[in-house]
Formats: structure tokens, C-alpha cells, sequence
């Protein structure tokens, strides 16, 4: 399965990649953005997914700063709006 | 006799003439094969090659009794005592940081210091010298930060000090900015090592990283063309920079050295294997035969033409005696490094490239190296035109000298780097004796109890002034810089940093430049040990100013003693040294009230500013100084309020008759500062004292004031 | 006493550390593959990034295998000092509480701070002296100190916090300043500031020594027991 | 709409994170994870979704190094198997 690990960081947590983010927004004229975050995607083959959930935790994320969600991302892949 | 079909026009592509074409084909006998033009186009492009600065370059004095090794290998080496060498080099990473400034100037670093673990050296220590346009443009901004960001990324992770280095910002550098990284490094004389293979029979090994399609077309080609419409079609040739990876390679490296399993070592650069192998073969008069199949890849169905200029960061070649590749292997596995057998060298004196079976390159060595043309320049001094616009005043004209004074300080060109030396890791490996902003030179110690001294200069406004004479003035600042902390220089490296060579004015530039440096290192008894040419730094609309930037590296006796730029004391004399008559020709006041660029700089006097030297540096080890500082850009003024700043306590001075306090005249004189009695026979202007500079009858400013002033010239942009 | 420096791949700064562990007492440097402390008296898993800091940093070396050596060392009451890249690793092995974030202005910061000393009681703070600032340079990307509420009320009340940056000193955002934890068994200790760029009057200043002698002496008083 | 900006690096581009990891995971027991690569994820609220591409090219992603995906984050979420 090829699959997407999504990692963000725990509410509450301080984001200044978001802040930076949402700050440098209005300066380009982009408006109405908010709620900015910004963390890891990581892709991976994996034989076996029932496994993901434990390398999620001991490797891929730090739980006490970090939550994750794993999405698949084999085919139908999600709409591409990629350049 | 094949002949050059009008209808193939690729070499035109790859950035061959069609007469260099034609030559090519005349040499072989016939057409060359797409991997052959792929090696040749690189090989003869003007950044391997060289064809429009080699002549020139024959002027600069390179001997010196301290030169171990000189230009023609990956990094210069002088002896400084104890079986001690320093390696040093500075090179340009100027296209690729215009188009990727993060990684552009990251893999700038990990180039350079590549070349110096290539001889053997273990770096020590990395400089920058960075050009930007006016801060108050967003795209200027964007570079600094990305390839500050860039330079600290790959330095600090692969632990090695960023100890110095230097900024302006110029619109003439809007679209073209310069970002050139200095490396030095230390080796014991015995390890230093030669990149000439040697011994048919041995073996051609790979080691680090996977080759991808990274800068196919990358530096060599970009560097060879004026940046302009074609950008977005070189993009994708990005190299992405691992500092992780270079760190391995840098430790594997020099364990497989310690072990004396190397009969040369070569670091892949620009053109990569191509070039680094033809270097190689050349050096030692051999042949080398490289299987392609056997370079492990990073991405199926590379050509192999694609192999062969790949600019995959993070490799080296290395030559091994056949019953020694295992040990070899045995050690990189330990350090996480790939090394893989590749090639054998040959006494064929050809490069022979094989592909599935099959012969897909057969070239003389000499072909590759040393048949490119070399182009004698056609310089013609510009007269009667002005080649850059004037820059917009910034300062009122009847701005007080206070005011300017204040002005000065928090201008972009000499307001406190702090924001960007703060993001490089200035100390580890516990050598760094004087930091960024505590001396005019870093001081690095040496395990013989001596030390280095190193610093890098280059004021592209005054040599678009007088190339003579502003080029020459590089060198003498540098040497000024060194002065002030007790160092005897030992040799320099310089990066010649240009416009389109090909065009008259430029040429003039460029060979007036290269005069002023030798004259210059004539006088002090200097050699060039190497350096680095980046030409074509023109956008369609706009040429950088001429850019010679000079890296020169010293010995001192005492560390403890190395000289400090900050007042210390209250109550010390403030003396003036050196023949110290400046002019507002091409200086930051001049800039600032909008003045056109026009020379003459003030006349170098040559003995006199010797002199000066020598009487700063003899009381610098002597301990009987409080503090030294040369006077650069700002003039005395400016040097003063820095000295003020840095010791937190003002000064009183009363300026000779005459002398402008923003007038420049760089690397002619010298604040030193000290108890009356160390400065018997000096020519005392002041005063240590207080919390305000004074200049009787001309200013008085605040200390605190012109701290504010000058910490918030950059942090306004960043 | 002998200490033993971990070297990673990508460590930076084993050999300034093991130079430091050498003004006080002997030092070697340990192989991250061996699974093998060689008899040392105190261990230092020193500053760099190793592995690249990729993913997180100390997210991968915490695997290495020397480190179950050192989690088992540490559990029997071993002296364990992390210095910057080591207090990320120390932590993400679970031998510190909290985590180590990003700076807060996203950059990598060189300076030299000022830091108070919190807490003279422990193996690694008994040589300071109290009310005396120790002035030590940080350089990092990833110093901002977090640990969550309940968890940094109980830090504090057991008197974990050993060292703050002091007023106007915080580099990095850290939470409540802290520049250095130790672990409840206060045998284990992590800090951003490197006090072994700190122990040579010729290169800066020498408050870094403190936190090496008081190993030393702490050292020396179990061996004596 | 509350978004989520997937980037990664482009085909072919080095990414060392992707292969640090890779290379991690035999070592702590995971073994049958291949090509691994790590990029970053961008959560927002935007108002006018329109816009999102251009935001993509001009802020979040470095065109010449990265692709990216845009993928809705509105209800229904996706299964969360976060700890
Ligand atoms: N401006 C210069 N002054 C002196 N030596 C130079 C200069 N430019 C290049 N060289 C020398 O020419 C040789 C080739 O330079 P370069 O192609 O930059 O080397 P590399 O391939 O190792 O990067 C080097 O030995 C270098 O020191
Ligand atoms: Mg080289």
C-alpha cells in the first residue's frame, strides 16, 4: 500500500512556520487565509499497514508535540491541482 | 575530412562556437558522439576551462617561500610551521544561487569544502562574501535571507565554523547577486594529497553519494551564459545539497588518507566525473577506461551522457591500488558512505566511457583538457561614458555631520551583520579565538600554539571606480584586516567575479583588476594560491559592478595576543597610523548623497602603508595594545564610532586639519588605542573616555545612538 | 574518571566535548554502532546534528544501538549529560521529559547568553555557585523547550529546571526560559547552551567548566562510597 | 474551505530526509517500507479556493523543487487513526 502519514502540531503548540505563513499572506495580496499550520507529509510503500500506526509512533512522529493521520494514497489518487 | 553540418546545431546549444565545433571535429577526425559532445561542450565551456581569463590570470604572482601547493589544484596550500599546511580556496556559486538561493548557496559551501578535503585538508573554517541589490527591493531580501539560511544550513550541520565574511548590497547587483564561499583547512604535510592518478592497473572508485540528474546543464552551461529569457527552462536542473551526506564523506575521506589508501584524490564539481576524471588523467600523464553501468544511480534510465555531467552533490573519485579496494570499501561501509569501483586508469592517455558493452566515448585526455581555445581579450577602456547610474540620494545635502555620521552606521553596506553572522555556528571545534565583530579578522588556534588569521574582502564600487586601483585596495584592506590582529600574511585567493568578458569595457575591468591584485601582492610580498573566475554575471538590462573578491589567510605568533577592534579603556590614547589621505571618490557618503561612480581613489602609497603594517602588527604581538582597527569604509569617522561601539564607552579626538571624517581611502590607515606610553611616537588624535564620540568642532553623538543606529540598519529589512 | 563521548553520524561537537571532559578527567569517544560504554564513569551525547537532524532532530540517533546501552546505564543511575543535538536525542529516547521545537523565529541561533543557575542541587550544577550567571553560547535550530502544562508544573516542583536563560537571554522562545532539564533521578541532564565551547579563556569564557567539575566531584563521591 | 496543501519533493530531486528514514527503519524492526519521501503539509481556511494554486506557487512551494497537491480537509474528515 502506498500510504500518506500527515503530521501537524498538537493543538496548542506553537507554530511559527504557520504564523510565518499566514503573516506573509496580505503582503502578497492574499486575503481571507487563516488558521494556518504547517507540518510533515511523509510517503511511504508499506507491505504491511498494520504496522503504521506503531512506526507512526516510534518514528515518524513525536506524540507528545505531534498528531498524525494516515490516509491512503493509492489509486484513485486524490485530485491533482499539481504545476 | 567531415565538416560541421550547418543543420546540427546542438553544439550551439550545449555552448560550443561552431569554430570550436570545427576544431573538435578536426582533432578527432570526426564527428564526436552525443556522450563525447556532452564531456567536450562542459570541458570547454568557460568555467572548466577558463579561455577567456587564463592569460590574465598569468600575471598574478603565485611563489612564495610558504607555498606548498599552488593554483592548478583543488585548493592552495602554505606551510605554517611544525609539519602544519592551511589548504584555502574561495570559489562562486553565483547562477546557481540567483536561481535556488537556499540550495544554491548551501551546495556553494559543500563544494568548497569538498575541494579542500580533496588535498588531504580537514576543514576548518568556511567565509562568505555575498552581493546583493538594495535591501529595499523584496527579490534582494528574499536572497539574503534564503541563501544566509542556505550557507548556515550546509556549514553549521557539517560542523564547520562560519568565522567570517562580508555583504553589500548594490543595485547593480539586483539580477545578478554573487554569493562566493572561502574554505580553509588544516593537514599534516604528509597527508596532503595531489589529484594526478597514476599506476595502470589501479583502480577508479566512486565514493558518496547516488548520481541523479542534478545539474545536467547546471553550473558549467549556466555559468557560461548570461542569465535572461531561457531561466525557466534550467531550473529544473536544481542541485539539492546534504550536508549530512558531506559530513560522512568528509570524515571517510580523510580516514582513508590516515590509512594511506589513496594514490589521488579528486572532488566531483562542476561537469562532474567528466571532469573530475579528466583532471585526474591529465594530472598524471595517464588513461583512465569508466564502465557507466557501474556508477550507482539514483533514478532509472540514466543516459550515459547523463552520467557523465551529472552534478550529484556529495561525491569524491579517488584512485586505490587493486588489493587495497576492499579495505577501502570496508571503511566507507562503517562511515554510512558508498564507495564503488568504476573505471581502472590506463596508460592509454584516452578517456574511454563504456555503456552496456558498448564504447560510447573515446577522447584523448588532452582533447578534454587542454585543447579548449584560449581567447585573448580585446579590453578598451570605457572613456567618456558612464558605465553604472547613479544611485539615488538617500542622505539631505545639508545633512549635519551627526546626521551622516548616523546615516553611515545604519546604512545597509556597513550597519552590524549580527542578524546573519548569528545564523552560522561561528565556534565548533574550539579553534575560534577572535568571532565575528570582536576583530578585523576571525583568529582561528593552532595546535602549534600560533594562530591563522583569515579574512575576505571585495568592494565592487571602488573597482567600478578604478579597477586598478580599487582591486589593488582589496588586497591591502585584507591585509589591513589581518594586521589588526597580530598576522603576517601567507598567501591570498581571490574570485574574479565579472561581467561578459567578450565585451570591451569588461575585459578592461577585468585586466586592470587582475594588474591592481598583482601589483598589489608584489608589494606585500603575497602569493595567489589559488582562486576561482565566475564570468558573464549580466543580466540583459544589468551588469554587476566589477567584483574581484580577495580571501587572504596570516600567521600570528600569540593567540592571547590577537588584536581586538573594540575600545577597552578609559584614559587610553587614540593614535593614528599610516598615510592616511582619503578621498570621497566611490565612497559610502559619496553613495549616499547620490554621487555618480567616478574615480581616481586616493594613490596607494605603497612603502608607507608597509610601514604602518608593520609598526600595527610588531605592537599587536607585543601585547602593548588595547585595540586595533583599520579605517575602511565610513572613513575615520565611522571607524571610531565602530571601535566606541563595540567597547561600549565613547571617545574624544580631535581630527587633523583637513581630514574628512567619511572620507575613504581603504587599507591605508589604522585607529590603534592604548596606554600613552605603548604609543610613544605615534600620532595621538584622542581620547578614550565617556559615553559619546566626539569629533571636536564636528560631531558629538551618543554611544547609545550610534549602537541603535548601526544594530538596526539590517534588522529594518530582515 | 573517565567520561565517554558518543559520536554519530553527524555529530559536530564529540571532539569539543571530549577536549572539555579532558580538563577534568579523562575522555573516548564511544562508536553510536557498538553496544558498548567501555567502562566509562559518565556519559555525554554531545551537540551536532546527527543524521541530519532529518525528520526531527535526535528523532533517528535515539535508535542507535550505543543508545540502549545508555538507557540501561542511565536506569542504573549513570551520569547522563545531553548537550543541544544530546538533549533533543535524550528526549526523544524518553530519558527527558518534553520536547525540543523549532526556534520560534525560525532560525538557526548563534550567541553567547547569560543563564541562571535554578538548582545547585544535582550532579551536574553542584559546582556552580549560586546567584552567579554563567555566560555559555547556544547554537541551535531546534532549542525552543516545551513540555505541556501538567507536565511543567511538576518539572518545577520537583526542581528539574536546573538552568534558565536569564532575562532577556531566551534565544529560542523556550518555554518559562528553560535552557536545561534533568529527569526525576536528576541523573540524567539535557541543556541547549554548550558548556564545552565554554572552558578556555582563549576562545570565550570558562563558565562552561562548572557543569564538568561537578560531575567530576559527583563521580568521585560514588566511587568513594 | 479548510484545506490542506500536500508538498513534495518533484520526481528525481534528491531528498535525503526520505531516504534518513528509510534508511532508519530496518534498524528498529520495520522492515518492507520503500520509497519513502518527506514533504511538508499546509493546513488552511481560505475563502476564496480559487486562489489556493497561485498561493501554492508564489508562498508555499518552491516550484522548481517541489510538487504539490491540494486536497479538501472539510467534513467528513478524513479517518483519523491520530493517538
Ligand atoms: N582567479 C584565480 N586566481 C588564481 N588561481 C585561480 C583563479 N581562478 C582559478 N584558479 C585556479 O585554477 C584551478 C582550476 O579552478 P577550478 O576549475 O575552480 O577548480 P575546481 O575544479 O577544483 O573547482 C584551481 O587550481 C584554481 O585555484
Ligand atoms: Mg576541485
Amino acid at each position: 500500500m502506498r500510504a500518506r502519514v500527515l503530521v501537524k502540531p498538537k493543538a496548542g503548540i506553537l507554530d511559527p512556520q504557520g504564523q510565518a505563513v499566514q503573516r506573509a499572506l496580505p503582503a502578497l495580496g492574499f486575503t481571507g487565509v487563516t488558521d494556518v499550520h504547517v507540518g510533515r507529509m511523509i510517503e511511504l510503500d508499506v507491505q504491511d499497514p498494520a504496522r503504521l500506526p506503531e512506526i507512526c509512533e516510534r518514528l515518524l512522529t513525536n506524540p507528545l508535540i505531534e498528531d498524525y493521520e494516515i490516509v491512503s494514497a493509492d489509486p484513485p489518487a486524490p485530485t491533482t491541482a499539481s504545476a | 575530412m567531415p565538416t560541421v553540418s550547418p543543420s546540427d546545431q546542438r553544439h550551439r546549444q550545449l555552448g560550443l562556437t561552431d569554430g570550436e565545433y570545427a576544431l573538435i571535429v578536426q582533432q578527432l577526425g570526426r564527428h564526436p558522439r552525443d556522450t563525447e559532445l556532452a564531456m567536450l561542450s562542459l570541458m570547454w565551456s568557460e568555467h572548466c576551462a577558463y579561455k577567456h581569463s587564463r592569460t590574465t590570470l598569468r600575471r598574478l604572482p603565485t611563489e612564495g617561500p610558504a607555498v606548498l601547493m599552488g593554483p592548478g589544484e583543488n585548493a592552495g596550500v602554505v606551510d605554517v610551521g611544525d609539519g602544519l599546511g592551511v589548504a584555502f580556496k574561495v570559489e562562486s556559486h553565483n547562477h546557481p544561487s540567483a536561481v535556488e538561493p537556499f540550495q544554491g548557496a548551501a551546495t556553494g559551501v559543500g563544494g568548497i569544502l569538498r575541494d579542500i578535503f580533496a588535498v588531504g585538508a580537514r576543514p576548518i573554517a568556511v567565509l562568505d562574501s555575498l552581493r546583493f541589490g538594495e535591501p529595499t527591493s523584496e527579490r534582494s531580501r528574499y536572497l539574503l535571507e534564503q541563501a544566509v539560511a542556505g550557507i548556515a544550513h550546509y556549514g553549521n550541520s557539517v560542523g564547520v565554523p562560519t568565522v567570517g565574511g562580508e555583504i553589500y548590497f548594490e543595485a547593480a547587483y539586483e539580477q545578478n547577486c554573487l554569493v562566493n564561499a572561502m574554505c580553509l583547512g588544516l593537514a599534516p604535510i604528509g597527508r596532503l594529497i595531489r589529484s594526478a592518478a597514476a599506476g595502470p592497473g589501479n583502480v577508479l572508485v566512486l565514493l558518496g553519494a547516488l548520481t541523479g540528474r542534478d545539474g545536467i546543464g547546471g553550473a558549467s552551461v549556466l555559468a557560461s551564459a548570461e542569465l535572461g529569457e531561457g531561466d525557466a527552462a534550467k531550473r529544473p536542473s536544481v542541485q539539492i545539497g546534504d550536508p549530512f551526506a558531506e559530513k560522512k564523506l568528509l570524515e571517510c575521506s580523510l580516514e582513508l588518507l590516515e590509512s594511506e589508501l589513496l594514490i589521488s584524490l579528486q572532488d566531483l564539481g562542476a561537469a562532474g566525473l567528466t571532469s573530475a576524471a579528466s583532471e585526474m588523467a591529465s594530472g598524471g600523464g595517464v588513461g583512465l577506461d569508466i564502465d557507466c553501468d557501474r556508477v550507482p544511480l539514483r533514478e532509472l534510465g540514466l543516459a550515459p551522457f547523463e552520467i557523465m555531467v551529472s552534478e550529484s552533490q556529495e561525491r569524491m573519485l579517488c584512485v586505490v591500488a587493486p588489493d587495497r579496494v576492499a579495505e577501502v570499501v570496508a571503511a566507507c561501509e562503517r562511515w554510512e558512505t558508498r564507495a564503488t569501483p568504476i573505471g581502472e586508469v590506463t596508460d592509454s592517455g584516452r578517456m574511454r566511457v563504456r555503456h552496456a558493452a558498448e564504447l560510447v566515448a573515446d577522447l584523448p585526455v588532452s582533447i578534454l583538457v587542454d585543447d579548449c581555445p584560449v581567447y585573448d581579450l580585446a579590453p578598451t577602456e570605457p572613456v567618456g561614458v558612464s558605465l553604472y547610474p547613479a544611485p539615488p540620494a538617500t542622505l539631505a545635502p545639508d545633512a549635519s555631520a551627526a546626521e551622516t555620521l548616523l546615516a553611515l552606521l545604519g546604512s545597509a553596506n556597513l550597519a552590524s551583520r549580527r542578524l546573519v553572522y548569528e545564523q552560522y555556528d561561528p565556534i565548533v571545534q574550539s579553534r575560534t579565538v577572535r568571532r565575528p565583530d570582536e576583530a578585523d579578522a576571525a583568529v582561528l588556534a593552532l595546535p602549534t600554539g600560533e594562530a591563522l588569521a583569515v579574512a575576505i574582502d571585495g568592494n565592487g564600487r571602488r573597482v567600478a571606480c578604478d579597477p586598478r586601483a580599487g582591486a589593488a585596495e582589496a588586497v591591502y584592506e585584507c591585509a589591513a584586516n589581518l594586521t589588526c590582529v597580530g598576522a603576517t600574511p601567507l598567501g591570498l585567493t581571490n574570485c574574479l567575479n565579472f561581467g561578459n568578458p567578450e565585451k570591451p569595457h569588461v575585459a578592461w575591468q577585468l585586466t586592470e583588476a587582475v594588474e591592481g591584485i598583482a601589483q598589489a601582492c608584489r608589494a606585500l610580498g603575497v602569493p595567489v594560491v589559488g582562486g576561482n573566475v565566475s564570468l558573464y554575471n549580466e543580466a540583459p538590462t544589468d551588469a554587476i559592478y566589477p567584483t574581484p573578491v580577495i580571501g587572504m589567510v596570516g600567521r600570528l605568533p600569540d593567540p592571547a595576543r590577537a588584536g581586538r577592534l573594540r575600545f577597552a579603556r578609559a584614559g587610553d590614547a587614540i593614535a593614528l597610523v599610516g598615510p592616511f589621505a582619503p578621498t570621497r571618490a566611490g565612497s559610502e557618503v559619496a553613495k549616499l548623497s547620490g554621487h555618480e561612480l567616478a574615480g581616481p581613489l586616493p594613490i596607494m602609497q605603497t612603502a608607507a602603508v608597509r610601514d604602518a603594517q608593520d609598526t600595527v602588527r610588531t605592537m599587536v604581538n607585543a601585547g602593548a595594545l588595547h585595540n586595533a582597527h583599520d579605517i575602511a569604509e565610513g572613513g575615520i569617522g565611522v571607524a571610531l564610532a565602530e571601535c566606541c561601539v563595540a567597547g561600549g564607552i565613547g571617545a574624544r579626538v580631535a581630527l587633523p586639519a583637513g581630514l574628512d571624517p567619511f572620507a575613504e581611502a581603504l587599507g591605508q590607515g589604522f585607529l590603534v588605542s592604548g596606554p600613552d606610553v605603548a604609543l610613544t611616537g605615534l600620532a595621538i588624535i584622542g581620547r578614550v573616555g565617556g559615553d559619546a564620540l566626539e569629533l571636536e568642532g564636528v560631531l558629538t553623538v551618543a554611544v547609545a545612538e550610534l549602537a541603535a543606529a548601526r544594530d538596526g540598519g539590517l534588522a529594518r529589512f530582515l | 574518571m573517565k567520561f565517554g563521548v558518543i559520536r554519530f553520524p553527524g555529530s559536530c561537537d564529540e571532539v569539543d566535548a571530549q577536549l572539555a571532559c579532558q580538563r577534568v578527567g579523562e575522555a573516548e569517544i564511544l562508536w553510536h554502532a557498538d553496544r558498548d560504554l567501555r567502562g566509562v564513569d559518565a556519559v555525554v551525547v554531545p551537540g551536532g546534528f546527527s543524521y541530519g537532524d532529518y525528520l526531527r532532530a535526535g528523532a533517528i540517533a535515539r535508535f542507535a544501538p550505543v543508545m540502549v546501552e545508555v538507557a540501561e546505564f542511565a536506569r542504573a543511575g549513570g551520569l547522563v549529560l545531553g548537550i543541544c543535538n544530546g538533549f533533543q536525542v535524550l528526549c526523544e529516547a524518553g530519558l527527558l521529559p518534553g520536547a525540543l521545537l523549532d526556534n520560534a523565529n525560525l532560525r538557526f541561533v548563534f550567541r553567547q547568553v547569560s543563564l541562571v543557575v535554578v538548582s545547585s542541587d544535582s550532579p551536574f550544577t553542584r559546582a556552580c555557585e549560586p546567584d552567579r550567571p554563567l555566560s555559555i553560547p547556544v547554537k541551535h535550530m531546534t532549542g525552543c523547550y516545551y513540555a505541556p502544562p501538567e507536565l511543567l508544573r511538576g518539572l518545577q516542583e520537583r526542581d528539574q529546571v536546573l538552568l534558565r536563560y536569564a532575562p532577556g537571554h531566551n534565544p529560542n522562545g523556550s518555554l518559562r526560559d528553560i535552557a536545561g532539564v534533568c529527569n526525576a533521578a536528576r541523573n540524567v541532564f539535557g541543556l541547549m547552551p554548550h558548556p564545552e565551547h565554554a572552558v578556555d579563556p582563549l576562545t570565550g569564557s570558562i563558565d562552561g567548566l562548572a557543569i564538568f567539575q561537578s560531575i567530576r566531584a559527583a563521580v568521585a563521591d560514588r566511587l568513594a562510597v
